[in-house]
C-alpha cells in the first residue's frame, strides 16, 4: 500500500489529450500548482477541465489557457482573467458556467455513487435549459448529474503514504470532493508523512480515494486580493 | 442620497442577534464594518469558512484563508473550516439566516440578474444561484440606477436572471423597499431623497402608502 | 451564541407526541443516552424515530420500545432487540427498513436542501416498491427522498458554545449527518468547552447546524460486543 | 468438506495487493484471519473505519471504537474514521474493490437474498442492499446447503432478495463457484468432496466443464 510517486511528472501519467480533468482549488487558494506545471511542460491539449474558477492570467489554470491546452472549461466563476475572456467571447474557449453549489454536489454525487440529484439553484435561469424540473414541497427543483472524470488532480497540506489526506483553511474548498471523484485522483502535498502521523479521527480525505500521491515543492501561492487592516 | 457605506450600514441594522449571514462581493461585505455593539453574528464565506474575522494586520495574510472575493482575512474564535459541499449544504438547507448581495437588475417580482451581461461579460454565478434559491431572507445592496442613469428596479429584468421570485428587501442609495405581490413597497427614504426622486427612479411598479419616514442610520 | 441549555430535560423541550427525531448512533456506539433518557422520563409517545438501529432490550432507543413510546421506526437494521421484534411480528410498531447507505444519504441530502435523488441500492428489491426507477449509465437506481425530522438529538465527543462538535472514533456514525438534518438539532457532549479550544480546521460538524447544546452527565457507554484478543 | 474457517481461508486466496475489502458479519469476518503474509489490504467497517485491525487486548476496549457487527476493535496506523455518508459513497462510488458477505440463497443469475425470512425474521438489510448493488466484485461465503440440508444455490431465490444479479462468485463448504450467463460454473471442489457431491447440493443450474481440480488451501 504505497502510492507515492516521484514528482508531478510521474503523477500526471496517463493523461492524455482530450480528457477530463477536475483540479481542485477556489481562485488561486488550495491549487495543485505541482501538476498544473507539469500539465504545461507536458503540453496536454484539448482538455476538459472543471475547476471553480480558471486561475489569473498568469498563474494556475491560466497558465494551460495560455497555451491553448484546454478545450472546456466547467466552472462557477471564471472573471478575473482577461486571456479567458477573450478565448470565450471569440469562441475558441467552450465555457460550461455552474452555480458553485451545483458543481461542489456534482463532484461530491460523483465520488459517491449517486448519479443524479434534484436542487433548487439555477430554476427560472438558462441553467435550467433542457434540464428536468420537478416540485418538492411546492417548490421548483431541476435534475442535475453527477460529473465524471478520469484524473482529480488535488492539492493538500499534508498526506500520508496510504493517500490520507488533511487540508489547512480555506485551502480545503473544493479539494476533497474532487478527490472522491476522480476515476483516478492525484493529490500533491506540502508534506508527506508516514501512516499513523496523521491522527485517524481528524482526516479530510480517507486515503481510499486517492490513488497516486507526493510531496510538491517550490510553492508558490500566490494572493489574489491582498486585503489588509491598519495595526492601530 | 446614501453612499455605499451608508447602504451598507442601512442593511446592519437589519441584523439580530445569533444570525448566521452570508455576504457578497462589493457593498454587502462592507456591511460587517456596522454590526451593532450590542448583537453577535457570524459571517459565513461560501469558499468554506463559518466565523469570518476582519482583514489581517499587514504582514499576517494567510494564502490559505481568504473569502468568496479572494481576499485575505482571519478567523474568529469559535469558527469553522469547511469543504464546499458543506458549505452549499449551510446555504440550500437553509441553515444561513441572511444572504446579502448585489444586482444587476431586480424586478418586481422579485427576479433578480446579477451574473451576466451577453457577449460582454461573462464572469459566472459563482454562489449567487444557490444562494438566492434557498435563502429565505435575501436583501439585494445596489445602486438605484446605473451608470447610465438607468433604474435597476425594473417591471422585468433585461438580463439574464439569477433566481426567480426570491428577493425579499432591496436597500439602496435612495430607499429600502419590499418586493411584495404587488410591487416594490416603499418602506424608507433615504436622506434628502424625497417619493418622487424615488417614483423617478424606479421603473417597476412601485407602491408608496401613507408617509415615508427618512431612515434613521 | 450561546446555545447551552442547562440539560437534557431543557434540551428536549418542545419534542412533543407524535413528532418525527432523527438519533446518532450505531448499534450502542455514539447513542446520545442523556436525551434519551430525558425523553423516556417525559413519556413523549408516537414518536417515529429515525435511527440505523433500535439499541437493544435494555438500553438506547430499547428504552423507549419497553414504553411503547414508538410509533414507527425508520432503521437499516434492528436484530439483536427482542422486545422489538415482539412488537413489529405483532403489528404495534410500524417499521421502515431502508439501506443503511440510502439512510445515510437521506439524512445528509435533508441538511443540504437536496429533496431528492438516485441510488442504485435495493433496485429489484421490495425496498424499490412503488419508487421510480431510471437507468443511468445501463444501471438501474431508484429515487429516494431527502428525511425530515422537527428535531435530531446527536451525542458528540466535545462541542462548544457556538455548536460546533467533534466526534470520537467510529461513534461518530451517523451523528454529523442528523446533525444537518434536523430542523432543531440537540447536542449532548463529553465535554463542553469555549470557543476557540476546538481547532477551526478539524471540526466535524460546524456550530450553524446545531440550536442547541449540553454537557451530558453519567455516559455508561455500553459495549454491544466485547470482542478481545489472547495477549500473547 | 470445509469448515467456516477453511472457506474464510479460501476467500483469502482471493485478496490481492492494495486492496481495499469490506467484510460482512459470520464467515466473512474470518477472511481477515488469513490473509496472505506477503500482501497488504484494509479493511473497511460501513459504520465508519478504514483499516481496521485485530479486535483488541482484554482491557484495551475502547466502545467508541466498533465494527459494523458492534464487535470493539482496534485501528491501524493510516487508518482513517468517517462518517456514515461517506463511508457509502466509498461504497456506492466503487472505491472498494471487493465485498464478501454471507447469503441465505443466491440463484444462479446472480441474485442474492440475506435480510429477512416473511414472518419469521427481520433484522433489516444493513449495508448489504448498497453493498450489493454497487460492489463490482462480490463474494457470497456460505454454507451449501441450510440446516435442513436444502441447497442455498437455487435456480431462483425463494426469499426478498436483497440485490439481483450482482454476485460474481461464492465460496461455500464444497465448492468455489462463478455465476455465468448460464448458471454456476463450478470452478473447485472442497477436498473430499466429489462433483456428484455438489451437483446434489446445487438446486440452481450448475455447470461442469472438464476435469474440477481440488481446493489447495
Amino acid at each position: 500500500m504505497n502510492k507515492v510517486v516521484a514528482n508531478a511528472q510521474a503523477a500526471i501519467e496517463g493523461i492524455k489529450d482530450g480528457m477530463t480533468l477536475m483540479l481542485g482549488g477556489f481562485g488561486l487558494c488550495g491549487i495543485p500548482e505541482n501538476c498544473i506545471s507539469a500539465l504545461v511542460e507536458a503540453n496536454i491539449r484539448d482538455l476538459t477541465c472543471i475547476s471553480n474558477n480558471a486561475g489569473v492570467d498568469d498563474f494556475g489554470l491560466g497558465l494551460l489557457l495560455q497555451q491553448k491546452q484546454i478545450k472546456k472549461m466547467i466552472s462557477s466563476y471564471v472573471g478575473e482573467n482577461d486571456e479567458f475572456e477573450r478565448q470565450m467571447l471569440s469562441g475558441e474557449l467552450e465555457v460550461d458556467l455552474i452555480p458553485q453549489g451545483t458543481l461542489a454536489t456534482r463532484c461530491q454525487m460523483a465520488g459517491a455513487g449517486i448519479p443524479a440529484f434534484f436542487t433548487p439553484a439555477g430554476y427560472g435561469t438558462e441553467v435550467a435549459f433542457g434540464k428536468e424540473v420537478r416540485y418538492f414541497d411546492g417548490k421548483p427543483h431541476i435534475l442535475e448529474h453527477a460529473f465524471e472524470a478520469e484524473f482529480a488532480i488535488v492539492k493538500a497540506w499534508k498526506g500520508d503514504r496510504f493517500g490520507n489526506l488533511i487540508f489547512k483553511g480555506t485551502a480545503r474548498n473544493f479539494n476533497p470532493l474532487m478527490a472522491m471523484a476522480g476515476k483516478i485522483t492525484i493529490a500533491e502535498v506540502e508534506e508527506l508523512v508516514e501512516p499513523g502521523e496523521l491522527d485517524a479521527n481528524f482526516i479530510h480525505t480517507p486515503g481510499v480515494f486517492v490513488q497516486r500521491i507526493f510531496q510538491g515543492s517550490n510553492y508558490e501561492k500566490r494572493i489574489e486580493q491582498r486585503t489588509v487592516r491598519p495595526r492601530n | 442620497m446614501l453612499d455605499k457605506n451608508g447602504i451598507a450600514k442601512r442593511i446592519a441594522q437589519e441584523l439580530q442577534d445569533g444570525w448566521y449571514v452570508n455576504l457578497g462581493i462589493g457593498i454587502p461585505t462592507l456591511v460587517a464594518n456596522h454590526i451593532p455593539k450590542d448583537i453577535n453574528v457570524v459571517f459565513q464565506s461560501e469558499n468554506g469558512i463559518l466565523g469570518m474575522g476582519p482583514f489581517p494586520y499587514e504582514g499576517e495574510e494567510d494564502p490559505d484563508l481568504i473569502n468568496a472575493g479572494k481576499q485575505t482575512i482571519t478567523a474568529m474564535p469559535g469558527s469553522s473550516i469547511f469543504d464546499s459541499a458543506t458549505s452549499f449544504a449551510m446555504i440550500r438547507g437553509r441553515h444561513i439566516q441572511l444572504t446579502v448581495l448585489g444586482a444587476m437588475e431586480v424586478a418586481d417580482n422579485g427576479d433578480i440578474a446579477n451574473w451576466k451581461i451577453p457577449g460582454r461579460m461573462v464572469k459566472g454565478m459563482g454562489g449567487a444561484m444557490d444562494l438566492v434559491a434557498s435563502a429565505e431572507n435575501i436583501i439585494v445592496a445596489m445602486m438605484h440606477t446605473n451608470k447610465r442613469g438607468q433604474s435597476k428596479l425594473l417591471r422585468q429584468c433585461t438580463l439574464p436572471l439569477t433566481g426567480v421570485s426570491c428577493v425579499k428587501k432591496i436597500v439602496t442609495n435612495m430607499a429600502v423597499l419590499e418586493v411584495t405581490d404587488k410591487g416594490f413597497k416603499l418602506l424608507e427614504r433615504a436622506p434628502g431623497v424625497s417619493v418622487e426622486d424615488i417614483q423617478k427612479a424606479t421603473e417597476g411598479r412601485l407602491i408608496v402608502e401613507g408617509e415615508i419616514p427618512e431612515m434613521s442610520l
